[in-house]
Protein backbone atom coordinates (compact mmCIF):
# COMPACT_ATOMS: atom_id res chain seq x y z
CA UNK A 1 0.00 0.00 0.00
CA UNK A 2 1.04 3.32 -0.84
CA UNK A 3 -0.31 6.56 -0.34
CA UNK A 4 0.62 10.04 -1.61
CA UNK A 5 -0.86 13.34 -0.77
CA UNK A 6 -1.27 16.35 -3.01
CA UNK A 7 -2.57 20.02 -2.21
CA UNK A 8 -4.58 21.99 -4.10
CA UNK A 9 -6.07 25.61 -3.80
CA UNK A 10 -8.61 24.73 -0.43
CA UNK A 11 -8.62 20.88 -1.14
CA UNK A 12 -6.58 17.84 -0.45
CA UNK A 13 -5.99 14.74 -1.89
CA UNK A 14 -4.85 11.61 -1.04
CA UNK A 15 -3.89 8.91 -3.89
CA UNK A 16 -4.01 5.54 -2.43
CA UNK A 17 -2.84 2.18 -4.17
CA UNK A 18 -2.35 -1.53 -3.37
CA UNK A 19 -4.36 -3.14 -0.79
CA UNK A 20 -6.05 -1.92 2.57
CA UNK A 21 -6.13 -4.36 5.14
CA UNK A 22 -5.17 -4.74 8.72
CA UNK A 23 -1.91 -3.86 8.03
CA UNK A 24 -2.17 -0.58 6.77
CA UNK A 25 -5.87 0.49 7.42
CA UNK A 26 -4.35 2.47 10.58
CA UNK A 27 -1.87 4.53 8.35
CA UNK A 28 -4.62 5.12 6.72
CA UNK A 29 -6.82 6.00 8.99
CA UNK A 30 -4.36 8.10 10.65
CA UNK A 31 -3.20 10.37 7.57
CA UNK A 32 -6.60 11.44 6.43
CA UNK A 33 -7.99 11.89 10.05
CA UNK A 34 -5.02 14.33 10.68
CA UNK A 35 -6.10 16.18 7.37
CA UNK A 36 -9.99 16.39 8.14
CA UNK A 37 -9.53 17.37 12.05
CA UNK A 38 -6.60 18.61 12.52
CA UNK A 39 -5.93 20.41 9.23
CA UNK A 40 -9.33 21.09 8.83
CA UNK A 41 -8.98 21.00 5.03
CA UNK A 42 -12.47 22.29 3.53
CA UNK A 43 -12.41 19.44 0.85
CA UNK A 44 -10.91 15.93 1.61
CA UNK A 45 -10.34 14.10 -1.54
CA UNK A 46 -10.17 10.23 -1.99
CA UNK A 47 -8.40 8.93 -5.12
CA UNK A 48 -9.26 4.64 -4.96
CA UNK A 49 -8.61 4.43 -8.74
CA UNK A 50 -5.35 2.16 -7.93
CA UNK A 51 -6.79 0.20 -4.73
CA UNK A 52 -6.86 -3.32 -5.37
CA UNK A 53 -8.60 -4.54 -2.25
CA UNK A 54 -10.08 -2.98 0.73
CA UNK A 55 -10.93 -4.55 3.94
CA UNK A 56 -13.65 -3.87 6.19
CA UNK A 57 -11.00 -2.02 8.74
CA UNK A 58 -10.23 0.16 5.49
CA UNK A 59 -13.91 0.74 5.08
CA UNK A 60 -14.16 1.96 8.89
CA UNK A 61 -11.50 4.59 7.96
CA UNK A 62 -13.35 5.96 5.28
CA UNK A 63 -16.58 5.76 7.24
CA UNK A 64 -14.66 7.38 10.33
CA UNK A 65 -13.66 10.24 7.80
CA UNK A 66 -16.87 11.16 6.52
CA UNK A 67 -18.00 11.35 9.89
CA UNK A 68 -15.40 13.53 10.89
CA UNK A 69 -15.70 15.88 8.27
CA UNK A 70 -19.55 15.86 8.62
CA UNK A 71 -18.88 17.31 12.29
CA UNK A 72 -17.03 20.26 11.31
CA UNK A 73 -18.84 21.14 7.53
CA UNK A 74 -16.43 20.04 5.84
CA UNK A 75 -16.84 17.42 2.40
CA UNK A 76 -15.04 14.23 2.15
CA UNK A 77 -15.41 12.85 -1.00
CA UNK A 78 -14.19 9.55 -2.78
CA UNK A 79 -12.98 9.41 -6.44
CA UNK A 80 -12.54 6.91 -9.24
CA UNK A 81 -13.68 4.14 -7.47
CA UNK A 82 -11.71 0.88 -8.48
CA UNK A 83 -13.84 -2.45 -9.19
CA UNK A 84 -12.69 -3.93 -5.83
CA UNK A 85 -13.16 -1.04 -3.92
CA UNK A 86 -17.11 -0.14 -5.24
CA UNK A 87 -17.58 -3.60 -4.75
CA UNK A 88 -16.69 -3.57 -1.24
CA UNK A 89 -18.31 -0.49 -0.67
CA UNK A 90 -21.93 -2.09 -2.39
CA UNK A 91 -21.47 -4.79 0.04
CA UNK A 92 -21.49 -2.56 2.97
CA UNK A 93 -24.82 -0.55 1.47
CA UNK A 94 -22.43 2.87 1.84
CA UNK A 95 -22.21 3.63 -1.75
CA UNK A 96 -25.20 6.21 -1.75
CA UNK A 97 -23.77 7.79 1.99
CA UNK A 98 -20.40 8.75 0.28
CA UNK A 99 -19.88 11.52 -2.32
CA UNK A 100 -18.52 9.61 -5.33
CA UNK A 101 -17.00 11.17 -8.73
CA UNK A 102 -15.52 9.38 -11.62
CA UNK A 103 -13.03 12.14 -11.84
CA UNK A 104 -10.81 14.03 -10.32
CA UNK A 105 -12.10 17.42 -12.26
CA UNK A 106 -15.75 16.58 -10.89
CA UNK A 107 -14.15 15.78 -7.18
CA UNK A 108 -12.60 19.32 -7.40
CA UNK A 109 -15.30 21.07 -8.80
CA UNK A 110 -18.82 19.33 -7.79
CA UNK B 1 8.20 -33.72 8.62
CA UNK B 2 4.37 -34.29 9.93
CA UNK B 3 2.76 -36.33 7.40
CA UNK B 4 -0.52 -36.73 9.67
CA UNK B 5 -3.19 -34.15 8.70
CA UNK B 6 -2.13 -33.51 5.54
CA UNK B 7 -2.26 -37.13 4.68
CA UNK B 8 -5.04 -38.37 6.61
CA UNK B 9 -7.41 -35.54 5.47
CA UNK B 10 -6.95 -35.49 2.00
CA UNK B 11 -6.10 -31.40 1.89
CA UNK B 12 -5.19 -29.15 -1.14
CA UNK B 13 -2.90 -26.98 1.13
CA UNK B 14 -2.11 -25.83 4.45
CA UNK B 15 -0.68 -22.74 5.43
CA UNK B 16 0.33 -21.80 9.04
CA UNK B 17 1.30 -18.35 10.11
CA UNK B 18 1.61 -15.96 12.85
CA UNK B 19 -0.91 -13.28 13.71
CA UNK B 20 0.98 -10.48 12.10
CA UNK B 21 -1.50 -8.46 9.95
CA UNK B 22 1.51 -8.21 7.57
CA UNK B 23 1.21 -12.02 6.34
CA UNK B 24 -2.73 -11.10 5.05
CA UNK B 25 -1.20 -9.77 2.03
CA UNK B 26 0.48 -12.93 1.27
CA UNK B 27 -2.32 -15.34 2.25
CA UNK B 28 -4.76 -13.17 0.56
CA UNK B 29 -2.12 -14.10 -2.80
CA UNK B 30 -2.28 -17.55 -2.12
CA UNK B 31 -6.06 -18.27 -1.22
CA UNK B 32 -6.88 -16.10 -4.60
CA UNK B 33 -5.38 -18.53 -6.57
CA UNK B 34 -6.33 -21.59 -4.66
CA UNK B 35 -9.48 -20.74 -5.74
CA UNK B 36 -9.58 -19.94 -8.98
CA UNK B 37 -8.02 -23.50 -9.29
CA UNK B 38 -11.05 -25.20 -7.06
CA UNK B 39 -12.69 -23.53 -10.15
CA UNK B 40 -14.34 -20.42 -8.85
CA UNK B 41 -15.19 -17.35 -11.24
CA UNK B 42 -13.52 -14.16 -10.30
CA UNK B 43 -15.73 -12.85 -8.41
CA UNK B 44 -16.44 -15.75 -6.01
CA UNK B 45 -12.92 -15.82 -5.53
CA UNK B 46 -12.71 -12.29 -4.26
CA UNK B 47 -15.40 -12.93 -2.15
CA UNK B 48 -13.59 -16.01 -0.70
CA UNK B 49 -10.24 -14.11 -0.29
CA UNK B 50 -12.61 -11.58 1.46
CA UNK B 51 -14.02 -13.69 3.64
CA UNK B 52 -10.63 -15.72 4.92
CA UNK B 53 -9.20 -12.27 4.86
CA UNK B 54 -11.90 -11.24 7.16
CA UNK B 55 -11.81 -14.28 9.58
CA UNK B 56 -7.98 -13.71 10.21
CA UNK B 57 -7.84 -10.04 11.17
CA UNK B 58 -10.96 -10.82 13.89
CA UNK B 59 -8.74 -13.66 15.29
CA UNK B 60 -5.79 -11.47 15.35
CA UNK B 61 -7.96 -8.08 16.88
CA UNK B 62 -10.69 -10.06 18.95
CA UNK B 63 -8.64 -13.23 20.16
CA UNK B 64 -5.11 -12.59 20.41
CA UNK B 65 -5.85 -9.00 21.10
CA UNK B 66 -3.16 -7.14 18.45
CA UNK B 67 -0.50 -9.65 19.61
CA UNK B 68 1.46 -10.16 16.82
CA UNK B 69 3.39 -13.41 17.84
CA UNK B 70 0.35 -15.91 18.11
CA UNK B 71 0.03 -18.99 15.53
CA UNK B 72 -3.04 -19.57 13.36
CA UNK B 73 -3.47 -22.30 11.07
CA UNK B 74 -5.13 -22.30 7.68
CA UNK B 75 -6.18 -25.98 6.10
CA UNK B 76 -7.64 -26.22 2.63
CA UNK B 77 -9.35 -28.83 1.51
CA UNK B 78 -12.49 -30.11 -0.27
CA UNK B 79 -15.67 -29.82 1.40
CA UNK B 80 -17.35 -33.23 2.20
CA UNK B 81 -21.25 -32.77 2.21
CA UNK B 82 -23.09 -35.23 -0.52
CA UNK B 83 -25.94 -34.15 -1.91
CA UNK B 84 -28.19 -36.34 -4.26
CA UNK B 85 -25.55 -39.26 -3.87
CA UNK B 86 -22.78 -36.79 -5.03
CA UNK B 87 -19.56 -35.12 -3.56
CA UNK B 88 -20.76 -31.63 -3.43
CA UNK B 89 -17.74 -29.42 -5.27
CA UNK B 90 -16.43 -25.92 -3.60
CA UNK B 91 -13.54 -24.95 -1.28
CA UNK B 92 -13.37 -25.93 2.97
CA UNK B 93 -11.12 -23.90 4.66
CA UNK B 94 -10.73 -24.31 8.41
CA UNK B 95 -8.87 -21.79 10.52
CA UNK B 96 -7.40 -22.88 14.00
CA UNK B 97 -6.56 -20.81 16.28
CA UNK B 98 -5.85 -20.90 19.92
CA UNK B 99 -6.65 -18.12 22.38
CA UNK B 100 -9.78 -17.85 24.78
CA UNK B 101 -12.82 -19.98 23.40
CA UNK B 102 -14.78 -17.42 21.01
CA UNK B 103 -17.63 -16.10 22.69
CA UNK B 104 -20.92 -16.86 19.95
CA UNK B 105 -22.90 -14.46 21.57
CA UNK B 106 -20.34 -11.60 20.87
CA UNK B 107 -20.53 -12.39 17.30
CA UNK B 108 -22.42 -9.56 16.12
CA UNK B 109 -21.68 -7.14 13.39
CA UNK B 110 -23.93 -4.21 12.66
CA UNK B 111 -26.57 -3.78 9.92
CA UNK B 112 -24.40 -3.03 6.42
CA UNK B 113 -25.36 0.94 5.64
CA UNK B 114 -25.35 2.40 9.12
CA UNK B 115 -22.52 5.31 8.99
CA UNK B 116 -20.65 3.54 12.62
CA UNK B 117 -16.98 2.53 11.94
CA UNK B 118 -16.57 -1.46 12.03
CA UNK B 119 -18.56 -4.45 12.40
CA UNK B 120 -18.40 -5.33 8.47
CA UNK B 121 -16.30 -8.03 9.02
CA UNK B 122 -18.93 -10.89 9.86
CA UNK B 123 -21.54 -9.48 7.64
CA UNK B 124 -18.30 -10.02 4.29
CA UNK B 125 -18.05 -13.27 6.05
CA UNK B 126 -21.52 -14.51 5.98
CA UNK B 127 -21.87 -13.16 2.29
CA UNK B 128 -19.47 -14.76 0.77
CA UNK B 129 -20.21 -18.30 2.23
CA UNK B 130 -22.68 -21.34 2.30
CA UNK B 131 -21.29 -22.58 5.90
CA UNK B 132 -19.89 -20.68 8.54
CA UNK B 133 -19.50 -22.73 11.79
CA UNK B 134 -17.47 -22.06 14.85
CA UNK B 135 -16.10 -25.01 17.04
CA UNK B 136 -13.46 -25.35 20.01
CA UNK B 137 -11.52 -28.31 20.23
CA UNK B 138 -9.46 -29.19 23.20
CA UNK B 139 -7.84 -25.90 23.31
CA UNK B 140 -8.30 -24.40 19.46
CA UNK B 141 -10.61 -22.34 18.32
CA UNK B 142 -11.92 -23.45 15.02
CA UNK B 143 -13.40 -21.95 12.00
CA UNK B 144 -14.89 -23.40 9.25
CA UNK B 145 -16.06 -21.85 5.85
CA UNK B 146 -17.17 -23.45 3.05
CA UNK B 147 -18.61 -22.12 -0.53
CA UNK B 148 -19.54 -24.52 -3.10
CA UNK B 149 -19.40 -24.01 -6.70
CA UNK B 150 -22.63 -23.31 -8.72
CA UNK B 151 -23.92 -26.70 -9.53
CA UNK B 152 -22.62 -28.04 -13.16
CA UNK B 153 -25.70 -28.07 -15.57
CA UNK B 154 -25.43 -27.03 -19.30
CA UNK B 155 -23.05 -24.31 -19.54
CA UNK B 156 -21.65 -23.34 -15.92
CA UNK B 157 -18.52 -25.36 -17.27
CA UNK B 158 -17.84 -23.00 -19.25
CA UNK B 159 -17.30 -20.27 -16.75
CA UNK B 160 -15.09 -21.99 -14.85
CA UNK B 161 -11.24 -22.01 -15.79
CA UNK B 162 -9.20 -24.00 -17.04
CA UNK B 163 -7.20 -24.73 -14.12
CA UNK B 164 -10.24 -26.30 -12.30
CA UNK B 165 -9.21 -29.93 -13.40
CA UNK B 166 -8.52 -32.23 -10.70
CA UNK B 167 -6.40 -31.81 -7.88
CA UNK B 168 -5.28 -35.55 -5.89
CA UNK B 169 -6.45 -36.38 -2.62
CA UNK B 170 -3.76 -37.99 -0.10
CA UNK B 171 -4.56 -41.51 -1.51
CA UNK B 172 -3.66 -40.87 -4.82
CA UNK B 173 -7.19 -40.80 -6.28
CA UNK B 174 -8.42 -38.06 -8.33
CA UNK B 175 -10.75 -35.72 -7.52
CA UNK B 176 -12.61 -33.60 -9.62
CA UNK B 177 -13.61 -30.35 -8.58
CA UNK C 1 -2.46 -27.25 16.73
CA UNK C 2 1.89 -28.27 16.39
CA UNK C 3 3.39 -25.33 17.53
CA UNK C 4 6.56 -26.37 17.63
CA UNK C 5 8.33 -25.43 14.44
CA UNK C 6 6.72 -22.52 13.64
CA UNK C 7 7.04 -20.88 16.99
CA UNK C 8 10.64 -22.47 17.60
CA UNK C 9 12.25 -21.18 14.20
CA UNK C 10 10.90 -17.72 14.27
CA UNK C 11 9.10 -18.62 10.65
CA UNK C 12 7.41 -16.03 8.50
CA UNK C 13 5.11 -18.67 6.96
CA UNK C 14 4.66 -22.59 6.28
CA UNK C 15 3.01 -24.05 3.29
CA UNK C 16 2.06 -27.50 3.18
CA UNK C 17 1.38 -29.30 0.32
CA UNK C 18 1.09 -32.43 -2.34
CA UNK C 19 3.17 -33.08 -5.62
CA UNK C 20 0.67 -32.07 -7.54
CA UNK C 21 1.75 -29.43 -10.16
CA UNK C 22 -1.55 -27.39 -10.17
CA UNK C 23 -0.31 -26.50 -6.30
CA UNK C 24 2.84 -24.73 -7.77
CA UNK C 25 0.23 -21.77 -9.39
CA UNK C 26 -1.05 -21.60 -5.61
CA UNK C 27 2.14 -21.09 -4.21
CA UNK C 28 3.79 -19.03 -6.92
CA UNK C 29 0.59 -16.61 -5.43
CA UNK C 30 2.26 -16.90 -1.90
CA UNK C 31 5.92 -16.78 -2.58
CA UNK C 32 5.34 -13.46 -5.00
CA UNK C 33 3.64 -11.41 -2.40
CA UNK C 34 5.90 -12.36 0.50
CA UNK C 35 8.94 -11.74 -1.11
CA UNK C 36 7.70 -8.54 -1.68
CA UNK C 37 6.74 -8.00 2.07
CA UNK C 38 9.97 -8.92 3.04
CA UNK C 39 11.12 -6.03 1.07
CA UNK C 40 12.56 -7.35 -2.18
CA UNK C 41 11.94 -5.40 -5.42
CA UNK C 42 9.88 -6.57 -8.35
CA UNK C 43 12.27 -7.96 -10.75
CA UNK C 44 14.05 -9.49 -7.30
CA UNK C 45 10.79 -11.16 -6.66
CA UNK C 46 10.52 -12.92 -9.48
CA UNK C 47 13.30 -14.52 -9.40
CA UNK C 48 12.53 -15.63 -6.10
CA UNK C 49 9.30 -17.11 -8.03
CA UNK C 50 11.14 -18.59 -10.25
CA UNK C 51 13.88 -20.31 -8.14
CA UNK C 52 11.00 -22.10 -5.62
CA UNK C 53 8.71 -22.83 -8.77
CA UNK C 54 11.61 -24.57 -10.19
CA UNK C 55 12.93 -26.61 -7.03
CA UNK C 56 9.62 -27.48 -6.23
CA UNK C 57 8.81 -28.92 -10.18
CA UNK C 58 12.27 -30.40 -9.84
CA UNK C 59 10.77 -32.51 -7.09
CA UNK C 60 7.77 -33.44 -8.40
CA UNK C 61 9.72 -34.64 -11.55
CA UNK C 62 12.67 -35.95 -10.69
CA UNK C 63 11.91 -37.55 -6.63
CA UNK C 64 8.64 -38.03 -6.90
CA UNK C 65 8.47 -38.88 -10.40
CA UNK C 66 5.58 -37.60 -11.03
CA UNK C 67 3.25 -39.17 -7.90
CA UNK C 68 0.87 -36.03 -6.99
CA UNK C 69 0.53 -37.55 -3.22
CA UNK C 70 3.46 -36.87 -1.72
CA UNK C 71 3.89 -34.68 1.27
CA UNK C 72 6.31 -31.36 0.38
CA UNK C 73 6.90 -28.62 3.07
CA UNK C 74 8.29 -24.93 2.44
CA UNK C 75 9.72 -23.23 5.23
CA UNK C 76 10.16 -19.29 5.01
CA UNK C 77 11.73 -17.63 7.44
CA UNK C 78 14.71 -14.91 7.63
CA UNK C 79 18.13 -15.74 7.17
CA UNK C 80 20.58 -16.42 10.09
CA UNK C 81 23.45 -15.46 8.31
CA UNK C 82 25.07 -12.28 10.25
CA UNK C 83 28.11 -10.12 8.74
CA UNK C 84 29.84 -8.03 10.12
CA UNK C 85 27.90 -8.15 13.73
CA UNK C 86 24.55 -7.34 11.96
CA UNK C 87 21.88 -9.82 10.78
CA UNK C 88 21.80 -10.16 7.26
CA UNK C 89 18.66 -9.50 6.20
CA UNK C 90 16.22 -11.40 3.26
CA UNK C 91 14.33 -14.58 2.51
CA UNK C 92 15.37 -17.82 3.38
CA UNK C 93 13.24 -20.85 1.94
CA UNK C 94 13.45 -24.26 3.31
CA UNK C 95 11.89 -26.85 0.84
CA UNK C 96 11.13 -30.44 2.75
CA UNK C 97 10.34 -33.35 0.94
CA UNK C 98 10.74 -37.46 0.99
CA UNK C 99 11.67 -39.80 -1.57
CA UNK C 100 15.04 -41.50 -2.27
CA UNK C 101 18.36 -39.50 -1.15
CA UNK C 102 19.05 -36.32 -3.96
CA UNK C 103 22.51 -37.94 -5.52
CA UNK C 104 24.52 -34.41 -5.84
CA UNK C 105 26.57 -35.68 -8.56
CA UNK C 106 23.38 -36.06 -10.76
CA UNK C 107 22.03 -31.86 -10.27
CA UNK C 108 23.89 -31.43 -14.15
CA UNK C 109 21.96 -28.91 -15.89
CA UNK C 110 22.83 -27.65 -19.68
CA UNK C 111 24.09 -24.42 -20.20
CA UNK C 112 21.83 -21.92 -21.08
CA UNK C 113 21.97 -21.06 -24.50
CA UNK C 114 21.75 -24.21 -25.91
CA UNK C 115 19.81 -25.99 -28.15
CA UNK C 116 18.34 -28.89 -25.82
CA UNK C 117 14.67 -28.94 -24.29
CA UNK C 118 15.38 -29.60 -20.38
CA UNK C 119 18.16 -29.01 -18.58
CA UNK C 120 17.32 -25.03 -17.30
CA UNK C 121 15.58 -25.23 -13.99
CA UNK C 122 19.20 -25.36 -11.63
CA UNK C 123 20.44 -22.47 -13.98
CA UNK C 124 17.09 -20.40 -12.99
CA UNK C 125 17.84 -21.39 -8.97
CA UNK C 126 21.20 -20.58 -9.21
CA UNK C 127 21.01 -17.51 -10.69
CA UNK C 128 18.11 -16.40 -8.53
CA UNK C 129 19.67 -17.11 -5.12
CA UNK C 130 22.63 -16.06 -2.97
CA UNK C 131 22.55 -19.57 -1.37
CA UNK C 132 21.73 -22.84 -2.36
CA UNK C 133 22.34 -25.73 -0.26
CA UNK C 134 20.82 -29.64 -0.11
CA UNK C 135 21.22 -31.82 2.78
CA UNK C 136 19.50 -34.84 4.09
CA UNK C 137 18.20 -35.61 7.45
CA UNK C 138 16.97 -38.55 8.36
CA UNK C 139 14.39 -39.00 5.33
CA UNK C 140 13.67 -35.86 4.53
CA UNK C 141 15.69 -34.12 2.01
CA UNK C 142 15.90 -30.20 2.51
CA UNK C 143 17.34 -28.11 0.39
CA UNK C 144 18.19 -24.40 1.53
CA UNK C 145 17.40 -21.53 -1.01
CA UNK C 146 18.71 -18.04 0.57
CA UNK C 147 18.87 -14.32 -1.06
CA UNK C 148 19.94 -11.58 0.51
CA UNK C 149 18.40 -7.89 0.26
CA UNK C 150 20.32 -5.61 -1.23
CA UNK C 151 22.55 -3.94 1.62
CA UNK C 152 20.76 -0.94 3.03
CA UNK C 153 23.02 2.10 2.18
CA UNK C 154 22.13 5.68 1.14
CA UNK C 155 18.72 5.36 -1.54
CA UNK C 156 18.43 1.63 -1.55
CA UNK C 157 15.49 2.00 1.03
CA UNK C 158 14.00 4.45 -1.05
CA UNK C 159 13.55 1.01 -3.62
CA UNK C 160 11.75 -0.87 -0.96
CA UNK C 161 7.96 -1.12 -0.80
CA UNK C 162 6.25 0.29 2.22
CA UNK C 163 5.12 -3.47 3.21
CA UNK C 164 8.96 -4.16 4.15
CA UNK C 165 8.21 -3.08 7.34
CA UNK C 166 8.71 -5.46 10.49
CA UNK C 167 7.58 -8.92 10.46
CA UNK C 168 7.47 -10.36 14.06
CA UNK C 169 9.70 -12.97 15.52
CA UNK C 170 8.30 -16.07 17.31
CA UNK C 171 9.26 -14.28 20.67
CA UNK C 172 7.10 -11.51 20.05
CA UNK C 173 10.65 -9.01 19.20
CA UNK C 174 10.35 -6.84 16.57
CA UNK C 175 12.86 -7.92 13.27
CA UNK C 176 13.78 -5.17 10.76
CA UNK C 177 14.04 -6.16 7.74
CA UNK D 1 -3.59 -21.13 -18.81
CA UNK D 2 -5.59 -20.83 -21.60
CA UNK D 3 -4.53 -21.78 -25.59
CA UNK D 4 -6.34 -20.60 -28.60
CA UNK D 5 -5.81 -21.56 -31.67
CA UNK D 6 -6.52 -19.84 -35.17
CA UNK D 7 -5.59 -20.91 -38.40
CA UNK D 8 -4.87 -18.44 -41.43
CA UNK D 9 -3.98 -19.05 -44.68
CA UNK D 10 -0.74 -21.09 -44.23
CA UNK D 11 0.20 -20.11 -40.39
CA UNK D 12 -1.36 -21.20 -37.01
CA UNK D 13 -1.55 -18.96 -34.53
CA UNK D 14 -1.39 -19.81 -30.77
CA UNK D 15 -2.46 -17.14 -28.15
CA UNK D 16 -1.74 -18.42 -24.83
CA UNK D 17 -2.30 -16.22 -21.99
CA UNK D 18 -1.63 -17.23 -18.15
CA UNK D 19 1.04 -19.07 -16.42
CA UNK D 20 2.57 -22.00 -17.99
CA UNK D 21 4.04 -24.24 -15.69
CA UNK D 22 4.57 -28.26 -14.92
CA UNK D 23 0.87 -28.61 -14.54
CA UNK D 24 0.14 -27.28 -18.58
CA UNK D 25 3.30 -27.45 -20.25
CA UNK D 26 2.92 -31.09 -21.59
CA UNK D 27 -0.43 -29.54 -23.38
CA UNK D 28 1.08 -26.56 -24.61
CA UNK D 29 3.92 -29.08 -25.54
CA UNK D 30 1.03 -31.43 -27.46
CA UNK D 31 -0.32 -29.04 -29.11
CA UNK D 32 2.62 -27.48 -30.35
CA UNK D 33 3.85 -30.14 -31.86
CA UNK D 34 0.63 -31.51 -33.36
CA UNK D 35 0.28 -28.57 -35.51
CA UNK D 36 4.16 -28.79 -36.30
CA UNK D 37 4.46 -32.46 -36.65
CA UNK D 38 1.27 -33.68 -37.59
CA UNK D 39 -0.07 -30.90 -39.81
CA UNK D 40 3.00 -29.78 -40.92
CA UNK D 41 2.04 -26.29 -41.21
CA UNK D 42 4.73 -23.81 -43.05
CA UNK D 43 4.58 -21.48 -39.83
CA UNK D 44 3.59 -22.09 -36.47
CA UNK D 45 3.10 -18.22 -34.50
CA UNK D 46 3.45 -18.33 -30.54
CA UNK D 47 1.34 -15.41 -29.17
CA UNK D 48 3.29 -15.02 -26.11
CA UNK D 49 1.77 -11.84 -24.98
CA UNK D 50 -0.54 -12.57 -22.15
CA UNK D 51 2.24 -15.17 -20.54
CA UNK D 52 2.61 -14.08 -16.88
CA UNK D 53 5.09 -16.69 -16.01
CA UNK D 54 6.74 -19.26 -17.79
CA UNK D 55 9.02 -22.11 -15.98
CA UNK D 56 11.67 -24.52 -17.95
CA UNK D 57 9.49 -27.07 -18.54
CA UNK D 58 7.51 -24.10 -20.91
CA UNK D 59 10.85 -22.81 -22.36
CA UNK D 60 11.38 -26.38 -22.74
CA UNK D 61 8.62 -27.01 -25.02
CA UNK D 62 9.09 -23.94 -27.07
CA UNK D 63 12.64 -25.36 -27.69
CA UNK D 64 11.13 -28.42 -28.62
CA UNK D 65 8.92 -27.19 -30.98
CA UNK D 66 11.24 -24.92 -32.51
CA UNK D 67 13.75 -28.21 -33.39
CA UNK D 68 10.46 -30.10 -34.79
CA UNK D 69 10.15 -27.23 -36.88
CA UNK D 70 13.61 -27.03 -37.91
CA UNK D 71 13.76 -30.87 -38.58
CA UNK D 72 10.75 -30.47 -41.13
CA UNK D 73 12.02 -27.60 -42.79
CA UNK D 74 9.13 -25.06 -41.66
CA UNK D 75 9.32 -21.75 -39.19
CA UNK D 76 8.02 -22.11 -35.67
CA UNK D 77 7.99 -18.25 -34.69
CA UNK D 78 7.70 -15.91 -31.39
CA UNK D 79 5.23 -13.06 -30.91
CA UNK D 80 4.54 -9.88 -28.51
CA UNK D 81 6.93 -11.15 -25.54
CA UNK D 82 5.26 -10.22 -22.44
CA UNK D 83 7.90 -9.01 -19.86
CA UNK D 84 7.76 -11.88 -18.06
CA UNK D 85 8.21 -14.37 -21.26
CA UNK D 86 10.78 -12.06 -22.58
CA UNK D 87 12.93 -12.41 -19.40
CA UNK D 88 12.51 -16.13 -19.27
CA UNK D 89 14.34 -16.14 -22.66
CA UNK D 90 17.07 -13.93 -21.75
CA UNK D 91 18.06 -16.20 -18.88
CA UNK D 92 18.15 -19.06 -21.18
CA UNK D 93 20.20 -17.05 -23.43
CA UNK D 94 17.25 -18.36 -26.65
CA UNK D 95 16.38 -14.87 -27.40
CA UNK D 96 19.03 -14.85 -30.31
CA UNK D 97 17.84 -18.50 -31.09
CA UNK D 98 14.11 -18.14 -31.75
CA UNK D 99 12.71 -15.77 -34.70
CA UNK D 100 10.70 -13.47 -32.69
CA UNK D 101 8.65 -10.73 -33.87
CA UNK D 102 6.73 -7.57 -31.82
CA UNK D 103 3.62 -7.76 -33.52
CA UNK D 104 1.71 -10.45 -35.50
CA UNK D 105 1.68 -9.26 -39.01
CA UNK D 106 5.26 -8.90 -39.16
CA UNK D 107 4.95 -12.97 -37.81
CA UNK D 108 3.19 -13.83 -40.79
CA UNK D 109 4.66 -11.62 -43.25
CA UNK D 110 8.43 -11.56 -42.12
N1 LIG E 1 -12.74 -14.42 16.12
C1 LIG E 1 -13.45 -13.69 17.02
N2 LIG E 1 -13.26 -13.85 18.34
C2 LIG E 1 -13.96 -13.14 19.23
N3 LIG E 1 -14.88 -12.21 18.91
C3 LIG E 1 -15.12 -11.98 17.61
C4 LIG E 1 -14.42 -12.72 16.59
N4 LIG E 1 -14.88 -12.28 15.40
C5 LIG E 1 -15.80 -11.33 15.65
N5 LIG E 1 -15.96 -11.14 16.98
C6 LIG E 1 -16.91 -10.21 17.64
O1 LIG E 1 -17.92 -9.83 16.70
C7 LIG E 1 -17.93 -8.41 16.51
C8 LIG E 1 -18.27 -8.05 15.07
O2 LIG E 1 -17.22 -8.48 14.21
P1 LIG E 1 -17.03 -7.83 12.77
O3 LIG E 1 -18.35 -7.86 12.06
O4 LIG E 1 -15.89 -8.53 12.11
O5 LIG E 1 -16.69 -6.29 13.04
P2 LIG E 1 -15.48 -5.61 13.84
O6 LIG E 1 -14.39 -6.63 13.96
O7 LIG E 1 -15.11 -4.44 13.00
O8 LIG E 1 -16.08 -5.21 15.17
C9 LIG E 1 -16.57 -7.94 16.95
O9 LIG E 1 -16.57 -6.60 17.39
C10 LIG E 1 -16.24 -8.92 18.06
O10 LIG E 1 -16.83 -8.52 19.27
N1 LIG F 1 15.26 -32.54 -6.59
C1 LIG F 1 15.98 -33.33 -7.43
N2 LIG F 1 16.15 -34.64 -7.15
C2 LIG F 1 16.86 -35.44 -7.95
N3 LIG F 1 17.46 -35.03 -9.08
C3 LIG F 1 17.35 -33.74 -9.43
C4 LIG F 1 16.61 -32.82 -8.62
N4 LIG F 1 16.69 -31.61 -9.21
C5 LIG F 1 17.43 -31.76 -10.32
N5 LIG F 1 17.84 -33.04 -10.47
C6 LIG F 1 18.69 -33.58 -11.56
O1 LIG F 1 19.35 -32.48 -12.21
C7 LIG F 1 19.02 -32.45 -13.61
C8 LIG F 1 18.94 -31.02 -14.12
O2 LIG F 1 17.82 -30.36 -13.51
P1 LIG F 1 17.19 -29.07 -14.17
O3 LIG F 1 18.29 -28.09 -14.48
O4 LIG F 1 16.12 -28.59 -13.29
O5 LIG F 1 16.60 -29.54 -15.58
P2 LIG F 1 15.51 -30.66 -15.92
O6 LIG F 1 14.72 -30.91 -14.69
O7 LIG F 1 14.72 -30.05 -17.03
O8 LIG F 1 16.28 -31.86 -16.37
C9 LIG F 1 17.72 -33.21 -13.71
O9 LIG F 1 17.54 -33.78 -15.00
C10 LIG F 1 17.87 -34.27 -12.62
O10 LIG F 1 18.63 -35.37 -13.09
Amino acid sequence: MRISIRRVDNATIFDISGDIDLANSPEVRKALLHEVRDNRRPRVVLNLSDVRYIDSSGVASLVESLKASRDIGSRFILVGLSGPAREVLQLSRLVKVFEIYDTEVEALTG
Amino acid sequence: MSRDLLLKRGLLLKIELLSDPKALYVVRGAVERLAETVGFAAAECRSVVRAVDEALTNVMRHCYRGRPDQPIELYFRRPRRRSKGRLEKGLEVLLCHRGPAVDQAQLRGQKPGELRPGGLGLHFISEAMDAVDYERVGHTNRLRLVKYLPSEKGSSRGRRSERNADFHSARGQRHDF
